[in-house]
């Protein structure tokens, strides 16, 4: 056997040096999710145990990553290898401020989605995995946003994926399993095509190390041709996929408005940023050529996008439609500050990634707590909430400015940037492409709130008038006054002003991240630095 | 002259109404109504704060505060004082302290009056944001606030659908043009790398040089127009009156409107004086002005009236501003002024016969004047300003803009005649709404009319007697108002010596007696005027109002057609467009890059080898032409048989292991699965939908075929495999390479490779053993009918 | 001299092995019915198979390659048989019938009759 | 080396290739019955021959590499194969119970052809 | 399938087949064989004992319920990284003990330990599908 | 439980040949996966097996042995002939062992010797039904599995 | 030596993606089985083919002494087989419940999420 060994010079296979407590962090959101969510699905039975454990490890997530951004801050961008193996041999986890303040934003998320599924979710849905399934999803979210190797980028690609599957059959309502079809099928594609790439890339260059890739792709003679170029375009491709861009964004619509609300918030906040992500990852760490030679694409499709987005939402009746397609719309701006490509216009999607992550969750929540209000999710059968419940009418109001891109709110900052790199880029059609779709958006958001808020009742409620909610299912402001719901829409829509008030935090952490992506020698640093 | 810097109470005295909007509610609560008094001492303490300014502001100096808010994108909160923003801050504030007195007793008892303060309050910090704002940005940032806001307080009324459309109205169109004011304000700031407005103001020419000019005025103009309500975007003002009263006397008069106005005049310098600005805005200006004017007559809601002489107003400044002739500008500076305090005045007066009188129609009003004598009396003072008539200020403006446009090079002459015409009109409604409710005989009205509280009349009492003194102090208000503002307009210190009373018997005082002259002739035949207008309007039948309604449903109708044209709904259709567009990605940028390999030689494979791809391929085939799906399923196998076969042939044991483990369970899963469907037997699809299929099948096929070859005939990197043979035993203590790389040199690719089969088990549980809502379909209950006696068989 | 005979012996056992399975995959082209084809794969199919891992299991003439060639050959002599046991049974109870020579069918008997599907 | 020797490794060579020539054959017959079935039965007896002769190419290419680790993977074929196969009469056994549209058409398929005297 | 001959046999196959798996399992780091194909083969032979003996049975026999092991097997698998964490290492940075028992070397890892949770994820997931759906089956 | 002991032993035995490892360590954690492996089926093993059958077993073993030769030999001949005449058919054969293992093992003896399937056992196990595939008289072939296995097995497990 | 090998896998995403352009679930589901074999032989390929010989050390060395099989690509192929089959057995069980649920298994028929007669958005104030 092995256990008699050979001479072997240790520092040329392994990185050696002690590894610091704290760099640990750099693994502890994928790990802390994936013990908790192995554990609660050992509780699965205990259905009151598992929320209160689930909540827990997301709240220690949220932890684990606000110390993670912390400590990148102070030490720049950090690197751990799996197993010491050395990069790009083994698997590193390279976290720079991109990855760590999405990680955190996406675990606030989840930590909100936990608290308000302990309203929303039955018994059989804890039973059935919810918690297990959050859980997990975040260890596919974080792990995506954390990692530094491509192929493993993509196990945390399926790691999400799966889980959203989870996530979406949950309940196992007839209009689910239709949404699940195709959601799933889509989807299952969109993977298979990144994963083709990622094969051909290794085929290229013998390596799957993303900052590996980022110095072999930059010494080529001509970085965006040939194989290359197919290979970008598949990523292109795969990745607009997971982040719902025109044309190829029908799985949103056909399936964010089936499950549980609280799964379609964190669905609208998390999954398609993990697209909009990695499409930065690649396009400008790895192939900053291909997305040079991809601009114009990528700009007409950021325009197609937007508008979809936002024509869809106007052409819907049932409000969890009209969020999915605001969801969509939001990309459009992302992949406008992807197709420009400046340090501003990065920073700016990022910024903007960071937002839409909340407010749409937020929106998703407030959309099921109007259901929760108002009976329906239907515009047609909604009304009278403002004189329902005038703390949430003020809550929707500042999320739906929030979505609209209005002033005082997190949207607004992020657009302004994307206009202004897309202008600076002498892209003014890209940025006038953001701004109508902001103007539509905010048509959109203010025809719910007039038939939803201001109405008295129902579509038909004679005008001046109030009338009762006829469905059944309507719960008072009273009835909800002590439930689970108001914790994360209350953190939520806070976050939302607050980066609106005070958007300086994340103009910064948006603009590190950007600048580290453009000029990512901190990134190779941070990676290959491990051997000394 | 740069700007002196002055400590930060000034940007307190912007967050102020802020302050105040949040404890607002809460005093409304403990005071009730009378909550205004300790409220309006906000406002006055501002205004306090801004007189000062008055005197350095004279004398040509210039301040700004700043402080950081966003220093990383090169945002601050900062102001900028000058005369024309001194002159907005107070007017803001002052008749601000009236509007807050008059909303204590107009919304007297309302369960909502505190929301009511809040968003008043809310408003007059935006507005203070805006008209003070130095940065780009935060002026912007101030700018949608007034918008937001007025969205709120036109829908106050919630409950009514007019209130609720004229809001949503509102924040479409000054919303829509906000977007325009933005793209112009970050197309200054990425052109010019200047985002302070003082910077900017420092050297005129600076946009001008930039090329962008164009753009950025025709976008400027965009914001503008929809703010400042000009033809064709007058249409939301009118119908912002669903607001309180105090709402429209305020915002949509006095100050919210105006600020349009504010931005062209604060422009002026960078902007004006080009041929474009002297064409545009004295045309649009000119139109409006007509257009309102001519729509107020046809009104009979005294609020209306106001409301389209608002829209008249507004235009008249927009045209004298574009005149960038400088009599001209102060004529709109003056005229700015006097049109604040009379107008708000009036529409004060209007709420508070509405208020007393329960109604505001004209008609159904008269005799009016015993029980509310302090309001006729503010309504004659404000009614005479807004007619232009002497000693008042409105006399005054309205005797230099006269001045302004006859002496205009442009085009002087057809300018005047715009003005005569549209202040004649505006001595008709002013006459129509301050006298014809009060004088004549007393009409019943739905209530029984007495004099308003103090908090009603006390607003339009000292607005009006404003408009008086300022007129009198004609010397002072030149000197400390009109010249300062001016001199923000012209870029340069200019001092303004103002008369009442006119020295020399000039054009202007003819064109003024020709105005009155007009207005009385109009005024006699009010009746007829408005039928005529009413019959032409009539004709027309058509109006921007309405045309907003059909852009919405447009808008509405069109999303829904271009969204289902989009999202089919239809599966097959989605798969299609994805894998066209994998096919192009596949084929087009290697065809364009030189991404095609070489023509590949004959592999040298030995006839068993042959025979496995063979085998490979007749499963493909199998599972393509098997008739039905069950068929298609067992052939399945005979496909993944070979590639583990292939696995096995090319040295990967562990992967034949595992393909033909997994492809035996997936086989096993399906055949389970399949158990319970009863599907029908034979699969049809068209030929041409075969043969399209076919098509974008054998693209994505080649496309992936030809990169691959191409990738494979390159040399290859093995630095990654050589480093895990050389430590696989030595340091992982494992023979098998494979798996050392699975559970040691890669297994963190594995923990997640578990955790999705984790996953993958937990989701078919949840799949298979939560039961659907009831209402099953009939399909299924039959199946499950058959099962059952199945399984009894068994 | 050993390693000859067992190259030998290892070679002939092959072809045996491989013409067996050429013979069972014959008769499932020849024979007329599903039950007749099983005994094709069944018998000619399971000796062909085992008698290939027992020619490996001589040519690598190590005990732990031998063990667990017998051990497999054992397994598919125990599997076989059931294999084809159930699938006679479901395609007898499914309703197909045998081939038209059939001569004698004690189970039609039991058939029970078919629609309620 | 002796001649015998000689003669052994040529024949073990010769024999090989002779096998794996067979097999070959093999395979693409009982894939030609798995296309042609005409019954589920059929070929699902087809699939399983189809493991069943696998497990002796993997035998015959262990003998012709010299690498036999591949039996592990014959044993463990042998035994998914009875499991799919298992599977498939279980199939088999419930969907003709339940009158699957798809094997009643190919019952009454071999009914008819039964009663033609095939 | 509840045929006399197949219920009879099905469970020492199915004990067989077990010990299969995890002799495939164990011998995983130095020949073809691991966790995930020894965790196939053992969730195949739970899948062939509820076909021929029912489901009910298959649960019983293994007490815990497959997604409980399975989750075991994950939390196993992510702990066995964590040993590192105390040496100062990289996560799952291997750790090994060697020792001599009765003249057998025996060598406990980590990856060992992993690679059990490998099997046991798989065992309990793809166990968890078949049993699940073979139970439906009846049901 | 002394059966459930033996069948212990003989898993860890085959643990032994599976592992080509027959040291006593080896063995003996066989004996303990083993237990493991027995634990699983519990409730479906019953004490049908003894060791003191165990040479009979191995001669029943080599009798089907050459049987299966025999029969795949008589399936090449079959298949092989230019024109197949054959007269199949299912004959019903009853049963004079009535335990499970017996008729198990009866069964598989029979599907892998010449000519003959197990299709199915009758449900009150009396009857096991053949296919053969080629009878001209049913009865001989009763006759020679009745004469043939299924004595040996009753001389085995009886 | 590859080029054989690339033209089957071409073949294979030809088919796949011919059978998941097709009506019923179930034929798309055999797509995505051949897909994932397809790009499973894709990364094995990328990863360069040689005949026969494991990646796996003799007993007597500590690194192998001759040319084996690329080891990384066996390893990644391995991680993406169970993948896509813990994929397939989730759609699988999908397409089952929903073809419960929903009647059918064409995909086109499926139209609860967003069904046919969608409403037209509300109009007015
Ligand atoms: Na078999
Ligand atoms: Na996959």
């Amino acid at each position: 056997m092995a256990g008699s060994s050979v001479s072997v010079d240790l520092t040329q296979a392994m990185a050696t040096a002690p590894v610091a407590a704290g760099d640990w962090l750099v693994v502890a959101p994928a790990l802390i999710t994936m013990l908790g969510g192995s554990l609660c699905l050992m509780l699965r039975k205990n259905t009151d145990l598992q929320p209160k454990v689930g909540i827990g490890f997301l709240g220690l997530l949220v932890l684990a990553n606000l110390a993670l951004l912390i400590r990148v801050l102070d030490h720049g961008v950090i690197t751990m290898v799996m197993g010491s193996w050395l990069p790009p041999f083994g698997i590193a986890f390279t976290v720079d401020t991109l990855g760590a303040m999405l990680s955190l934003i996406g675990s606030v998320v989840a930590f909100c989605a936990g608290v308000f599924g302990a309203a929303t979710i039955d018994s059989t849905g804890r039973r059935y995995g919810f918690y297990p399934f959050l859980l997990l999803l975040m260890t596919g979210v974080c792990g995506a946003f954390l990692t530094g190797d491509i192929f493993n980028l993509y196990v945390w690609f399926e790691v999400l994926l799966i889980s959203s599957y989870g996530l979406l059959v949950l309940g196992n309502d007839r209009i689910q399993l239709d949404g699940a079809v195709k959601y799933g099928v889509l989807n299952l594609v969109g993977t298979n095509l990144f994963l083709i790439g990622t094969g051909m890339l290794y085929g290229i260059f013998g390596t799957l190390n993303m900052a590996d890739l980022a110095q072999k792709v930059a010494a080529l003679e001509d970085p965006a041709s040939g194989t290359l170029a197919t290979v970008a375009a598949l990523y292109f491709l795969a990745f607009a996929m997971k982040a719902a861009a025109f044309p190829v964004n029908f799985w949103l619509p056909a399936s964010y408005h089936t499950p549980n609300v609280v799964v379609s918030a964190v669905f609208a906040g998390l999954l398609t940023k993990v697209g909009v992500y990695a499409l930065i990852r690649v396009f400008v760490l790895i192939l900053p050529a291909s997305r040079g030679y991809l601009s114009d694409v990528i700009s007409l499709v950021a325009v197609a996008t937007l508008l979809t987005g936002a024509f869809g939402a106007l052409a819907q009746t049932e409000i969890r439609r009209l969020l999915g397609y605001l969801v969509i719309a939001g990309i459009g701006s992302m992949l406008a500050g992807i197709a420009v490509g400046s340090t501003l216009a990065i920073s700016g999607a990022i910024f903007y990634a960071v937002h839409s992550i909340i407010v749409m969750t937020a929106l998703y929540m407030a959309a099921g707590v109007m259901e929760m209000m108002g009976g329906s999710y239907d515009l047609r059968k909604l009304g009278g909430l403002y004189q329902k419940s005038a703390a949430f009418a003020a809550v929707f109001l500042v999320l739906a400015f929030a979505v609209s891109g209005l002033p005082p709110f997190s949207g607004f900052w992020p657009k302004v940037m994307l206009v202004d790199a897309a202008f600076s880029d002498g892209r003014s059609w890209l940025g006038a492409a953001i701004l109508v779709s902001g103007f539509l958006t905010t048509l959109a958001m203010g025809r719910i709130w007039i038939f939803a808020f201001w109405r008295g009742g129902p579509e038909g409620t004679p005008d001046g008038q109030t009338a009762p909610v006829t469905a059944g299912t309507a719960l008072s402001e009273a009835q909800l006054s002590g439930s689970a719901v108001w914790l994360p829409l209350g953190i939520l829509t806070a976050l939302v002003i607050y980066f609106g008030l005070q958007p300086e935090w994340m103009l910064e952490l948006s603009t590190q991240g950007a600048s580290g992506l453009v000029e990512p020698l901190g990134y190779l640093r941070s990676v290959f630095g491990v051997q000394g | 002259m740069t700007p002196a810097v002055i400590d930060d109470t000034t940007l307190l005295a912007v967050l102020a109404p802020f302050a105040a909007a949040v404890v607002a509610p809460a005093l409304t609560r403990w005071f009730k109504h009378n909550a205004a008094w300790p409220l309006a001492l906000v406002p006055a303490l501002i205004f306090l704060h801004f007189t000062g300014f008055i005197g350095p502001v004279s004398e040509g100096e210039t301040f700004v505060a700043a402080k950081a808010w966003a220093p990383s994108y090169g945002v601050n909160f900062s102001v900028y004082v000058d005369g024309l923003s001194t002159l907005f801050a107070l007017l803001i504030s002052g008749i601000g302290t009236l509007i807050i007195l008059y909303a204590g007793g107009y919304l007297k008892g309302h369960v909502q009056q505190g929301r009511f303060f809040s968003f008043l309050f809310l408003f007059m910090g935006s507005m203070l944001g805006l008209v003070l704002g130095n940065n780009l940005i935060s002026l912007f940032i101030f700018w949608e606030l007034t918008s937001i806001t007025s969205f709120l307080l036109i829908g106050f009324d919630n409950l009514r659908a007019a209130s609720r459309r004229a809001a949503l109205q509102a924040l479409l169109v000054t919303g829509g043009g906000g977007l325009a004011l933005l793209a112009a304000f970050i197309l200054i700031i990425s052109a010019t790398g200047e985002i302070e407005m003082s910077v900017l103001l420092g050297s005129p020419d600076i946009i001008k040089d930039t090329g962008l000019y164009l753009p950025i005025f025709i976008l400027v103009l965009g914001g503008a127009f929809t703010k400042s309500a000009q033809f064709p975007f007058h249409f939301w003002l009118p119908n912002a009156m669903e607001a309180p009263t105090p709402v429209s006397a305020y915002l949509h008069s006095a100050t919210m409107v105006k600020a349009g106005v504010y931005l062209l005049m604060r422009m002026h310098p960078l902007l004006g004086d080009t041929v474009l600005w002297t064409t545009v805005l004295p045309l649009f200006g000119g139109v409006t002005l007509l257009v309102g004017t001519v729509l107020a007559v046809r009104q009979t809601d005294l609020k209306l009236m106001l409301a389209y002489t608002t829209v008249a107003s507004l235009g008249l400044l927009v045209m004298l501003t574009g005149t960038s002739y400088e009599k001209a500008l102060e004529g709109a500076v003056l005229y700015l002024l006097a049109h604040s305090l009379f107008k708000g005045g009036l529409f004060m007066i209007a709420g508070t016969i509405d208020h007393e009188a329960g109604t505001r129609d004209v008609t159904k009003l008269g005799g009016l004047r015993t029980a509310m004598p302090i309001t006729f009396a503010a309504a004659c003072l404000a009614a005479l300003s807004m007619s232009g008539l002497p000693p008042f200020i409105g006399f005054i403006a309205k005797e230099v803009l006269y001045y302004g446009t006859w002496g205009w090079p442009g085009a002087g002459l057809a300018v005047t005649l715009v003005a005569v015409a549209g202040n004649a009109l505006m001595l008709v409604i002013a006459a129509a709404v301050a006298l014809k409710p009060f004088l004549g005989p007393k009409v019943e009205t739905p209530k029984h009319a007495h004099e308003g509280p103090v908090l009603l009349i006390a607003g339009p009492v000292v607005l009006s007697l404003t408009g008086l003194v300022l007129a009198f102090m004609a010397h002072t208000t030149g000197l400390l108002f009109v010249g300062p503002a001016l001199s923000s307009l012209t870029g340069e210190f200019k001092q303004i010596d103002l008369h009442l009373w006119p020295t020399s018997f000039n054009a202007p005082l003819i064109l003024s007696i020709i105005t009155v002259g007009l207005g009385i002739v109009l005024y006699t035949q009010l009746d007829r005027l408005r039928s005529l207008i009413a019959s032409v309007l009539a004709a027309i039948g058509w109006g921007p109002d309405k045309g907003f309604d059909q852009v919405v449903r447009g808008i509405v109708g069109f999303s829904g057609r271009i969204t289902r044209l989009v999202q089919t709904g239809n599966m097959q259709t989605y798969m299609t467009v994805i894998f066209v567009f994998t096919a192009i990605a596949v084929l087009l940028p290697g065809y364009l890059t030189g991404g095609l390999p070489e023509m590949p030689e004959m592999p040298e494979y030995r006839f068993y080898e042959w025979g496995i791809l063979f085998i490979a391929v007749l499963g493909l085939i199998a599972v393509l032409v098997a008739k039905t799906r069950l068929t298609a399923i067992v052939s399945l196998g005979i496909q993944g048989f070979a590639v583990a076969l292939i696995f096995m042939m090319f040295g990967a044991p562990d992967l034949s292991f595992t393909q033909f483990m997994v492809e035996t369970l997936s086989v096993v899963i399906l055949a389970l699965v399949m158990t319970r469907l009863n599907l029908m037997p034979s699969d049809h699809r068209s030929t041409p939908a075969a043969i399209l299929t076919g098509i974008i099948a054998c693209a994505v096929g080649l496309g992936l075929t030809l990169t691959l070859l191409a990738i494979t005939q390159q040399p290859f990197d093995t630095r990654l495999s050589d480093f895990f043979a050389q430590f696989s035993r030595s340091i992982a203590h494992g023979r098998n390479i494979v798996n050392v790389i699975i559970v040691d040199f890669r297994g963190f690719d594995t923990l997640g490779e578990i955790a999705v089969v984790v996953l993958a088990g937990l989701c078919v549980l949840a799949l298979i053993r939560v039961r659907t809502k009831p209402d099953k379909t009939v399909e299924d209950s039959t199946t499950d009918a058959v099962q059952t006696q199945a399984s009894e068989a068994r | 001299m050993t390693a000859a005979v067992i190259e030998i012996i290892s070679g002939t056992m092959l072809i045996i092995g491989a013409l067996f399975a050429l013979v069972a995959s014959i008769g499932l082209i020849r024979l007329k019915d599903v039950y007749m084809r099983m005994h094709a794969a069944s018998k000619a199919g399971t000796l062909g198979s085992g008698v290939m891992l027992l020619a490996m299991a001589v040519h690598a003439s190590d005990l732990a390659i031998v063990t667990r060639a017998i051990a497999g050959v054992v397994f598919f002599l125990l599997t076989a048989p059931i294999s084809a046991h159930l699938l006679a049974k479901a395609a007898y109870a499914a309703g197909y019938r045998p081939c038209a020579d059939t001569k004698e069918d004690a189970l039609a008997a039991s058939i029970r009759p078919k629609g309620q599907g | 080396m002796t001649s015998l020797e000689a003669f052994a490794s040529v024949f073990l060579d010769v024999a090989v290739r002779i096998s794996l020539a067979i097999l070959t054959v093999s395979f693409v017959i009982i894939v030609f019955r798995t296309l042609k079935g005409p019954s589920l039965p059929d070929r699902v007896v087809a699939l399983d021959m189809l493991v069943a002769v696998g497990i002796g190419f993997i035998a015959a290419i262990g003998i012709l590499t010299g690498y036999y680790l591949y039996i592990d993977i014959a044993i463990t074929l042998g035994l998914v194969g009875f499991l799919a196969t298992v599977a498939f009469a279980r199939f088999v056994l419930n969907r003709g119970v339940a009158g699957d549209k798809t094997i009643v058409a190919e019952v009454e398929e071999s009914i008819k052809r039964r009663e033609a005297g095939q | 399938m509840r045929t006399i001959i197949f219920r009879t046999i099905a469970p020492f196959l199915t004990a067989l087949m077990v010990l299969f798996s995890v002799f495939v399992l164990l011998r995983g780091h130095n020949e073809p064989g691991g966790g995930f194909i020894g965790g196939l083969i053992a969730a195949s032979a739970l899948a062939i004992f509820g076909i021929a003996c029912g489901v009910a049975s298959v649960r019983r026999a293994i007490y815990f319920h497959p997604m409980s092991v399975s989750a075991f097997g994950l939390f196993l698998g992510a702990l066995a990284g964590v040993l590192s964490f105390f040496k100062g290492q990289a996560f799952m940075t291997s750790q090994w003990l060697i020792f001599d028992f009765f003249g057998v070397e025996i060598a406990l890892s980590t990856p060992m330990v992993f690679d059990i949770g490998v099997y046991l994820v798989v065992v309990g997931a793809i166990g968890s599908i078949a049993l699940a759906l073979e139970e439906r089956e009846i049901d | 439980m002394t059966s459930l002991f033996l069948v212990n032993i003989l898993l860890a035995l085959a643990w032994g040949a599976v592992t080509g490892n027959f040291s006593e360590v080896n063995l003996a954690f066989g004996f303990v996966l083993g237990l493991g492996a027995l634990y699983l089926i519990r409730e479906q093993v019953g004490t049908t097996l003894y060791f003191k059958r165990f040479a009979k077993g191995i001669g029943l073993a080599l009798l089907f042995v050459y049987e299966l030769v025999l029969s795949a030999w008589r399936v090449a001949v079959i298949v092989l002939q230019p024109r197949i005449k054959l007269q199949p058919g299912i004959i019903a054969f009853p049963l004079t062992v009535d335990r499970d293992f017996e008729i198990t093992m009866l069964a598989n003896l029979i599907t892998l010797t010449p000519g003959t399937l197990s299709v199915d056992v009758s449900d009150d196990r009396k009857i096991l039904y053949v296919h053969c595939i080629d009878v001209p008289d049913p009865q001989a072939t009763i006759d020679d599995i009745k004469n043939g296995f299924e004595r040996k097995i009753l001389e085995v497990f009886r | 030596m590859e080029t054989g090998v690339v033209i089957l896998i071409g073949l294979f995403f030809t088919v796949a993606v011919y059978l998941m352009l097709s009506q019923q679930l179930v034929r798309m589901l055999l797509g995505i089985a051949i897909l994932g074999n397809a790009v499973n032989m894709l990364i094995f390929t990328n990863g360069r083919l040689i005949r026969e010989v494991p990646p796996l050390i003799p007993e007597h060395l500590y690194s192998p002494d001759v040319a084996t099989a690329n080891p990384l690509p066996q390893a990644l192929v391995l991680t993406a087989i169970v993948i896509s089959f813990s994929f397939f057995a989730f759609l699988l069980v999908l397409a089952f419940r929903a073809y419960q649920e929903l009647g059918t298994d064409g995909v086109n028929e499926m139209r609860l999420a967003e069904p046919e007669d969608d409403q037209t958005p509300p109009q007015g104030y």
